[in-house]
């Protein structure tokens, strides 16, 4: 059956992400602009600092992400793809990399604020190297700042799902990591306020069995939901559905185990003690990222409220201290673990896997390419992110998992309404998922527009020859052209317009300086000299 | 275009591409100034030891090895001078006579001047043996006389323990099978056991056999033999690294290439494993060679009486030598002591300079060499 | 189940190597002279020197041999009993046998360590027995010096591998060095010299203890595994006093009931004591750990730039975990186990270290009597000690391996499940 | 036919390949991989052969024994036999089918005997896995391969020059000289300039590192070359210069490629007749245009729907396969696709579909069409997918 036939994402999820009213999910990129627009990034500039010179991956980059579209962005090898993916979180690796300059602006927020005093630049004489002189804190300082965004409001998901999960834990660990950073408030919460004796659950545990013998799947389900509700705890309704469809169903003999696992949600004081001060510390970084959010809005380091929450947070693991001894740790911890395992699987019944408990008590070497990408998927939506960065998120996989892949990935987009950005190489899976697409070329964007307009009428001589390029299943004697020659090298691109070298239209004007963006028809932009639209930018 | 119209052969040879690379690797060690310190200081040894052995043998020996010349010892020296020791104020009735100073304990510190020593000045001071006692060496003599063979020790016993593992491991790691399986446990077997110890056994046996028939007897043959158990502990270090890269290297998409052409074997290994698969052990061995010493000195610690010849120490044992009877003199330390810091400093100043600048110098070539900084 | 599979199989293919190593020594023994042979076996036969072992005697009463002569009859006997007048095979099983059960002959009568080792006491004793004195002792001090390495090198490694080509971590390099270069003996004599000088300048010449009232030189506060009880208190009248050691300290050497000092010495309520031998392990077991570290500390930086460079913990960043997590649960649990796999390849290297470090601090371990074993200026090398210490040290090597392995099967599910 | 005038380069014939599984306490043999299980292809003078299927199906393999790079558990691969011989060979086979699980002579039965002794004859003449050492490497220049890396396939010690004189100096052709004229020839073939010869390989791009590997394998006069996914690895705008090198080498030396790709639409725009590979087995072999116009085992129907088009404005219902391909390691029993086939019926959980000629050149091994050239199998596969 098709993915389409199962929830996307649990309805206990929707909106209860922690966060405050300050920086409402709905707020535009920018104070000034578009509402719709989520992402706006603007002349992002991502250098490598190498060996054998300055590489300059990214020189201006420019584009918008719109509420639930997906934008595709799609070039050669080393056209900058990823590292524009990874620089919007600044995920680049510093050093070597650097984003020197731009701004990505997100819920009326600079997230590259304060670029310009972390490092400084010093060319080395007749060499095309650059000395850089990192101030390393103020670069801590930033990534601390990012982590407030990261998971949170953008998430990412990468190319090659079996090593982009962690080998040695196990995959609700994984996630369950994720779900406990961004919702931890409703995850403690969730569990001092179940009522596992309330005098509701025990009826509704025999209308769970009643409805397990003999039973069909989804009434089985709606009863296992009831008991939830009963017990005022949702995980719960999945963790009572796969027991009772576990073993020794027909015979009813699963009462035990339901009253058994009812009863992680009767807490010792212990662990209601240590619910809390987790609670305090959840909500601690809460408050912290909300400064760090007002921060990079008001654009300005406010020292005395950081000193004041590392204070308080001091204070607070002091207290915390005893939980960190190893046996009483792990008896504390139990119901979160248990919490976080049960919300583990339901969003991985999310992502449409047949056998999710025994997905989620697995580890990554143990699963197929297609099952972990669809794990990184979750763990990605587990957030309910505004914006999703999947890069080449189907490159490393078969067709046929490919296919499925893609289908989820409709399907989110139709579900979820998050702002995809999708990273890829194939123009095909372009064309089957995006709404809009950016053509990148050496470290630019020559070209974006609609993805029907684009494939009908592409501009830019770049687009056009791949285009041309793509061998057609539907056209088989359809003849293949090529680009002449290979990819420039960034560290000394080529003057002008970079692609001017391979350029079968290339005029001299192009060798002296770059072409401006400029627009042609309604929503289609492209940067060369053929074109004489209106500039929108230079 | 076609394969069959003949094309000319294109002129303009480059020099050597491999002379490139050499630049490349020379350019990325340059950035890396402690490895520059390194190669310098080690030039500056290997020149010294140049310059020792252009030092004949028949002037002052470096030491006085009386005391050794039993004939229960493990080592019997040949040739042993006799000491001739005489009274304050008298002329040294001849070249290897030093004056026995009054005072005991006995030690002379570093001094430029002849006195008390008519014998030549001691600018590094006296290594003294047994504190009590009157023999003392001339260290300064021993750490100049002492560079040429550490070096050619260390050198020796490294290169041949790393050709032995170069075949051994391509072998292994190649053939792969029985052959991997049978070398990989002999391999084992010898990582097993301690360097040290096991060059002590080897030593312990060989010094019995020596003692028992005189045929042996010799000093050189008696440092082959040492350089010979070393070799013996080496090789499986060499081994396991060489296999580890082959078993990389093998299943590489050009060694089948290779093979699709028809390539035997011996081509293989000849042209495609071993080149692809040195770098590390130039590595590794740049490493060894700052530690053979050190173990040479543990090794004379322990009381093997290892030199070379009684003309030439080494740079391990006059260490080691310093520093075995540095506690006889705590011991007297009660109320005011005379504590021969310099024996203990010059040798092992000597012998850690050359160590760690070999170490600096084998890490930046690593990193010179590391095709992640390359591309 | 896997991983007990796994285990098994380590566990099966330590038998070759051990048989292996014993084959080993074989060749070598096998290359001795008969008598050394025989010394090694017996200690020294009654009655006999060793170098008139095989001499040949008059034949008075004795049936003559090839050339007239004949020959001791109880060389022969032993030659017998050793069977070293069979073939190679034979005396190869009988070799690998006596090893097996730990027959590893006796500790020479004349040897330097049969006169000295343990105030003489060791001479014509089974070298087990011997060994199995002194074991315990070692054992402590391995421990100690591991825990110094661990505790030094990860975090130390892990610091230079995030602050890479920093202050930081040039200076973890260049310890790292000097580790590499500077011989375990010099630093030794170096430290000694340093803490000596320094505890006379401030204890004045003489250092008094509960153990020694009227005091003693303050090397002597580093000499040996227990403070020294004979003579060499200087009583007031600057006379020795002599003390002697408690009933459950023999010899001054092998403390009951469990052979580790610390332990019995607080066992028996000796408090100040067992600190004693703590204080006297930590000099020694700070130099031997320090060559482990420089060895330990650049495997740890590199593994740890490599995982902090793979792709799950750039997704950790992504799923906003905070730095310190990344780097201490995500990147720290994965490199630790190449930690301990070069923990286990550099081990035989670590007890390489003991008989110089024993020899020169004079801690009664398994290290110095092989030192005193082959301490051969005026004496014969007691093969039988040589050669025994190095087999034990090298079970300890293979030991030590196993456990490494267990370790990393358990901390690494790619291995555990297969 | 014209397949009859064009002769044979090589022919594949019930090839096998198991890797053997050690496990348990003494890593006994535990089971075997079955990497490639009974594929049979033949690849004739000037035409290019499609092998197409997901990871792990095999498709590499069969490339590597149809070299002899690897040996096979079982079955031959004959080099040029004569007509007659193919004829044989078929007959044999033919004959042969019911003992096909019983491939060395003493397990089957007296009746098979006879044609097993014939074959055996046969494959001492012609099959590449009974050649000497010698001749075998006279051979070696006539097969060759390109693989799917170009960034491993060349070695990183050797300027380029060296890599492509190798399989020259190996063979001792011509001198020094020669060698190095012919090598300049076959980069101008694949279109490089002659002065790259003193690099070394990792100066140069993807692209260029590929078409270094096609002259190196040219570099002999080649007859038979296997593309190993020889541009899954490049950009599409490079990928299209390497194809049409390959196409305009093979119209003028008269090549014969085994082209093994996961690419669909590659394989279509490069191959006259493609085979479908899926789990060690063939599924489907036809000719170009009627496996992708009118596909009919259910697996080359889905996989044909999963490949994504470059068309924003066509949207089509695409066969959805469910989960993911079953380990090598323990196959399922019949049908091996049935454990995700759309159209799956009771028989092939329990039945092994054999290959069967449903259509002039159009082979296919799937329960929907038991039945031989004549009947109409294709609405039988349409209505049974539908249903």
């Amino acid at each position: 059956m098709s993915a389409s036939s199962r929830p996307v994402l649990p309805p206990e999820f929707l909106g209860t992400t922690d966060q405050s009213p300050e920086f409402p999910r709905d707020a535009p990129a920018t104070a000034t602009g578009d509402s719709n627009v989520v992402l706006d990034v603007r002349n992002l500039r991502t250098y490598f600092f190498t060996y054998d010179g300055v590489v300059k991956a990214l020189d201006g980059v420019t584009f918008k992400l719109r509420r639930g579209e997906t934008t595709g962005l799609v070039g050669e090898t080393g056209c900058g793809k990823s590292v524009t993916a990874f620089s919007i979180t600044r995920l680049i690796g510093d050093p070597p990399g650097r984003v020197m300059s731009g701004n990505v602006y997100y819920r009326g927020i600079d997230l590259l604020w304060g670029l310009d005093e972390e490092a400084k630049y010093k060319p080395i004489p007749k060499s095309n190297r650059v000395k850089v002189k990192r101030s390393f804190r103020k670069i801590k300082a930033a990534m601390e700042r990012m982590s407030a965004v990261r998971g949170s409001g953008i998430s990412t998901i990468f190319q090659e799902p079996s090593s982009a999960m962690n080998p040695i834990f196990q995959v609700s660990d994984q996630i369950g990591e994720a779900l406990t950073l961004h919702q931890g408030l409703s995850i403690i919460d969730g569990l001092l306020a179940a009522t596992p004796d309330a005098p509701e659950v025990g009826p509704a545990i025999d209308a769970l069995i009643a409805a397990a013998i003999g039973g069909k799947r989804e009434e089985v389900r709606a009863a296992a939901v009831r008991l939830g509700e009963a017990a005022h705890i949702s995980s719960f309704a999945t963790e009572a559905f796969y027991i009772v469809r576990g073993p020794g169903t027909a015979a009813g003999e699963t009462r035990p185990d339901l009253v058994a696992a009812l009863g992680r949600f009767r807490l010792n004081p212990l662990q209601r003690a240590f619910l809390r001060s987790q609670r305090r510390l959840v909500e601690l970084r809460g408050e912290e990222h909300q400064l760090y959010l007002e921060e990079m809005r008001a654009g300005a380091l406010q020292r005395g409220k950081h000193r004041a929450i590392s204070a308080r947070r001091s204070r607070e693991r002091l207290s915390h201290f005893y939980y960190g001894i190893w046996g009483i740790r792990s008896r504390a911890r139990h119901p979160m673990k248990q919490e976080t395992f049960w919300r583990t699987v339901r969003l991985l019944e999310g992502v449409s896997i047949a056998n999710p408990v025994q997905v989620a008590k697995g580890y990554p070497h143990e699963l197929s390419g297609g099952m972990l990408q669809r794990v990184m998927i979750a763990m990605a939506l587990s957030s309910e992110p505004d914006i999703l960065i999947a890069d080449e998120p189907t490159t490393a996989l078969d067709v046929t998992i490919q296919a499925q892949i893609l289908e989820l990935m409709r399907d989110l987009k139709t579900r979820v309404g998050t702002a995809i950005l999708l990273i890829t190489h194939d123009l095909a899976v372009i064309a089957e998922v995006a709404d809009r697409v950016c053509v990148m070329y050496a470290g630019l964007i020559v070209e974006s527009a609609p993805v029907r307009e684009l494939f009908q009428r592409p501009l830019h001589p770049y687009a056009q020859g791949l285009l041309a390029s793509i061998p057609r299943l539907d056209q088989p004697d359809k003849e293949l052209t090529s680009i002449p020659g290979s990819v420039p090298n960034l560290i000394t691109p080529p003057t002008g317009c970079r692609f001017h070298p391979r350029c079968p239209y290339a005029m001299p004007v192009c060798k002296e300086q770059a072409p401006p963006t400029t627009l042609e028809g309604t929503d289609h932009e492209v940067a060369c000299y053929l074109y004489k639209g209106p500039v929108v930018a230079e | 275009m076609g394969a069959n119209t003949t094309a000319p052969v294109p002129t303009g040879h480059r020099p050597s591409p491999r002379w490139d690379q050499y630049k490349r690797t020379w350019y990325f060690l340059r950035r890396n100034t402690l490895a520059l310190v390194g190669l310098t200081v080690i030039i500056l040894l290997v020149a010294l030891a140049i310059y020792a052995l252009t030092i004949p043998n028949s002037t002052i020996p470096w030491n006085n090895l009386t005391q050794y010349c039993g004939t229960n010892g493990p080592f019997h020296l040949q040739g042993c001078v006799n000491v001739c020791t005489y009274p304050v104020g008298t002329p040294p009735p001849g070249p290897n006579c030093y004056q026995t100073p009054a005072t005991a304990p006995s030690v002379v510190a570093p001094t430029l001047t002849t006195s008390p020593l008519s014998a030549g000045p001691l600018p590094l001071g006296s290594l003294t043996i047994s504190s009590g006692g009157q023999y003392f060496f001339n260290t300064y003599q021993g750490i100049v006389r002492g560079s040429d063979w550490s070096l050619t020790i260390a050198f020796s016993i490294v290169i041949g323990g790393a050709l032995i593992g170069l075949i051994l491991g391509a072998v292994a790691g190649f053939w792969g099978g029985l052959v991997d399986e049978v070398i990989m446990r002999i391999v084992d077997i010898f990582l097993s056991i301690p360097q040290i110890l096991f060059v002590i056994i080897v030593v312990s046996v060989v010094d019995i056999d020596i003692e028992q028939n005189a045929a042996f007897a010799g000093s050189d043959i008696r440092i082959l033999i040492l350089i010979l158990a070393f070799m013996v502990v080496w090789w499986p270090f060499y081994t396991r690294i060489v296999r580890g890269q082959v078993l990389v290297v093998r299943e590489q998409k050009f060694v089948e290439a290779a093979r699709a052409s028809g390539a035997q074997r011996g081509r293989i290994v000849r042209k495609h494993i071993i080149p692809n698969s040195v770098y590390p052990v130039f590595i590794q061995m740049s490493l060894d060679v700052g530690t053979v010493p050190l173990l040479i000195g543990a090794l004379v610690f322990l009381g093997f009486r290892i030199f070379p010849s009684q003309y030439f120490p080494e740079w391990g044992s006059v260490s080691a030598l310093s520093a075995t009877d540095i506690q006889e003199f705590l011991q007297s330390c009660v109320s005011s002591c005379v504590i021969p810091w310099w024996q203990l400093f010059f040798p092992g100043f000597v012998l850690f300079m050359f160590a760690i600048s070999v170490n600096f110098f084998s890490d930046g070539l690593r990193d010179a060499l590391d095709p992640r900084l390359r591309r | 189940m896997r991983m007990w599979i796994y285990i098994v199989r380590r566990l099966l293919l330590l038998v070759p190597v051990i048989i292996g190593v014993m084959t080993i020594t074989f060749i070598l023994v096998n290359s001795l002279p008969i008598n050394e042979q025989l010394i090694a076996h017996f200690g020294a036969p009654p009655l006999h020197q060793p170098w008139v072992y095989n001499n040949p005697i008059p034949c008075s009463y004795l049936t003559p041999g090839a050339n007239g002569t004949c020959q001791n009859p109880i060389y022969l006997r032993d030659v017998h009993t050793l069977g070293l007048d069979q073939p190679v095979y034979t005396q190869w099983a009988h070799y690998i046998y006596n090893s097996l059960t730990f027959n590893w002959g006796t500790v020479s009568n004349f040897s330097y360590a049969g006169k000295f080792a343990i105030n003489g006491l060791a001479a014509g004793q089974p070298v087990t027995e011997v060994l199995g004195w002194l074991l315990p002792y070692t054992i402590e001090l391995a421990l100690l010096s591991l825990v110094i390495i661990l505790a030094v090198a990860i975090p130390l490694g892990n610091l230079s591998a995030v602050y890479r080509n920093r202050p930081i971590d040039q200076a973890s390099r260049v310890m790292s060095f000097s580790g590499y270069a500077l011989p375990s003996f010099l630093l030794a004599a170096v430290l000694l010299m340093a803490f000596v000088l320094l505890l006379t300048a401030l204890g004045g010449a003489l250092i008094s203890g509960p153990w020694c009232p009227s005091g003693e030189p303050a090397y002597l506060e580093f000499y040996g595994s227990w403070p020294s009880a004979t003579n060499q208190c200087y009583g007031a009248a600057g006379a020795a006093v002599n003390l002697y050691y408690p009933s459950w300290l023999q010899y001054g050497v092998v403390s009951h009931p469990t052979g580790f000092p610390t332990a019995d010495a607080a066992i028996h309520g000796n408090w100040w004591l067992s600190l004693d031998t703590l204080i006297r392990m930590a000099l020694p077991a700070l130099v031997i750990a320090f060559g482990s570290i420089a060895l330990l500390l650049r495997f740890v930086r590199n593994s740890m730039l490599e995982v902090m460079n793979l792709d799950f913990v750039r997704t950790a960043r992504a799923k906003g975990v905070p730095e310190k997590t990344v780097i201490n649960r995500h990147a720290g649990r994965n490199s630790l186990n190449v930690t301990i796999t070069v923990l286990g390849l550099t081990f035989a290297f670590f007890i390489g270290g003991f008989p110089v470090i024993e020899e020169i601090f004079h801690l009664n371990g398994v290290g110095l009597i092989l030192a005193f074993a082959v301490n051969a200026s005026s004496y014969p090398i007691d093969v039988a000690l040589v050669f025994g210490s190095t087999l034990l040290f090298t079970y300890l090597v293979v030991i030590a391996n196993i456990i490494v392995d267990v370790l990393y099967a358990y901390l690494d599910p790619r291995v555990r499940l297969g | 036919m014209d397949d009859d005038v064009v002769p044979l380069v090589v022919a594949a014939r019930n090839l096998r390949k198991y890797y053997p599984i050690r496990g348990g306490l003494f890593s006994t043999h535990i089971g075997d991989v079955r990497a490639v299980d009974g594929v049979s292809l033949d690849v004739r003078e000037g035409e290019t052969v499609g092998l197409v299927g997901e990871s792990g199906c095999g498709k590499t393999t069969v490339g590597r024994l149809m070299l002899r790079l690897v040996d096979p558990t079982s079955g031959q691969t004959f080099y040029r036999p004569p007509a007659d011989v193919e004829a044989r060979l078929d007959r044999l086979y033919d004959q042969l089918r019911p003992y096909a699980d019983s491939p060395d002579a003493k397990s089957a039965p007296a009746e098979a005997q006879a044609a097993l002794g014939e074959l055996d004859e046969i494959a001492d003449q012609y099959s590449l896995y009974r050649m000497g050492p010698r001749k075998m490497r006279e051979l070696r220049g006539k097969l060759q391969i390109v693989f799917q890396d170009p960034f491993s396939s060349l070695s990183p010690r050797m300027i380029i020059r060296d890599v492509v004189a190798e399989p020259l100096e190996i063979h001792g052709v011509g001198t020094r000289t020669e060698r190095y004229q012919r090598v300049a020839e076959l980069m101008k073939a694949v279109g490089l300039n002659p002065d790259h010869l003193w690099r070394f390989p990792h100066e140069f791009s993807g692209g260029q590192r590929q078409r270094i590997g096609i002259a190196r394998a040219l570099a002999l006069r080649p007859e038979f070359i296997v593309l190993d996914e020889p541009t899954s690895a490049l950009d599409v705008s490079v990928q299209a210069q390497v194809l049409n090198i390959l196409k305009e080498l093979q119209s003028e030396q008269r090549l014969a490629y085994l082209f093994i790709s996961h690419h669909l639409s590659v394989v279509r725009a490069m191959s006259h007749r493609v085979f479908v590979m899926y789990l060690g087995q063939i599924v489907e072999s036809a000719p170009t245009d009627p496996l992708f116009s009118h596909p009919l085992h259910p697996y080359t129907q889905a996989l044909l729907s999963a490949i994504p088009i470059p068309d924003p404005t066509l949207n089509r219902d695409r066969i959805m396969l469910q989960g993911d391909v079953p380990s090598p390691a323990a196959p399922p029993p019949g049908c091996r696709f049935h454990t995700r086939c759309p159209a799956v019926m009771p028989i092939c959980s329990k039945v092994e579909p054999p290959l069967i000629e449903v259509q002039p050149q159009h082979r296919v091994a799937c329960h929907l069409y038991p039945n031989p050239i004549g009947s109409s199998p294709t609405l039988a596969a349409e209505s049974a997918v539908a249903g």
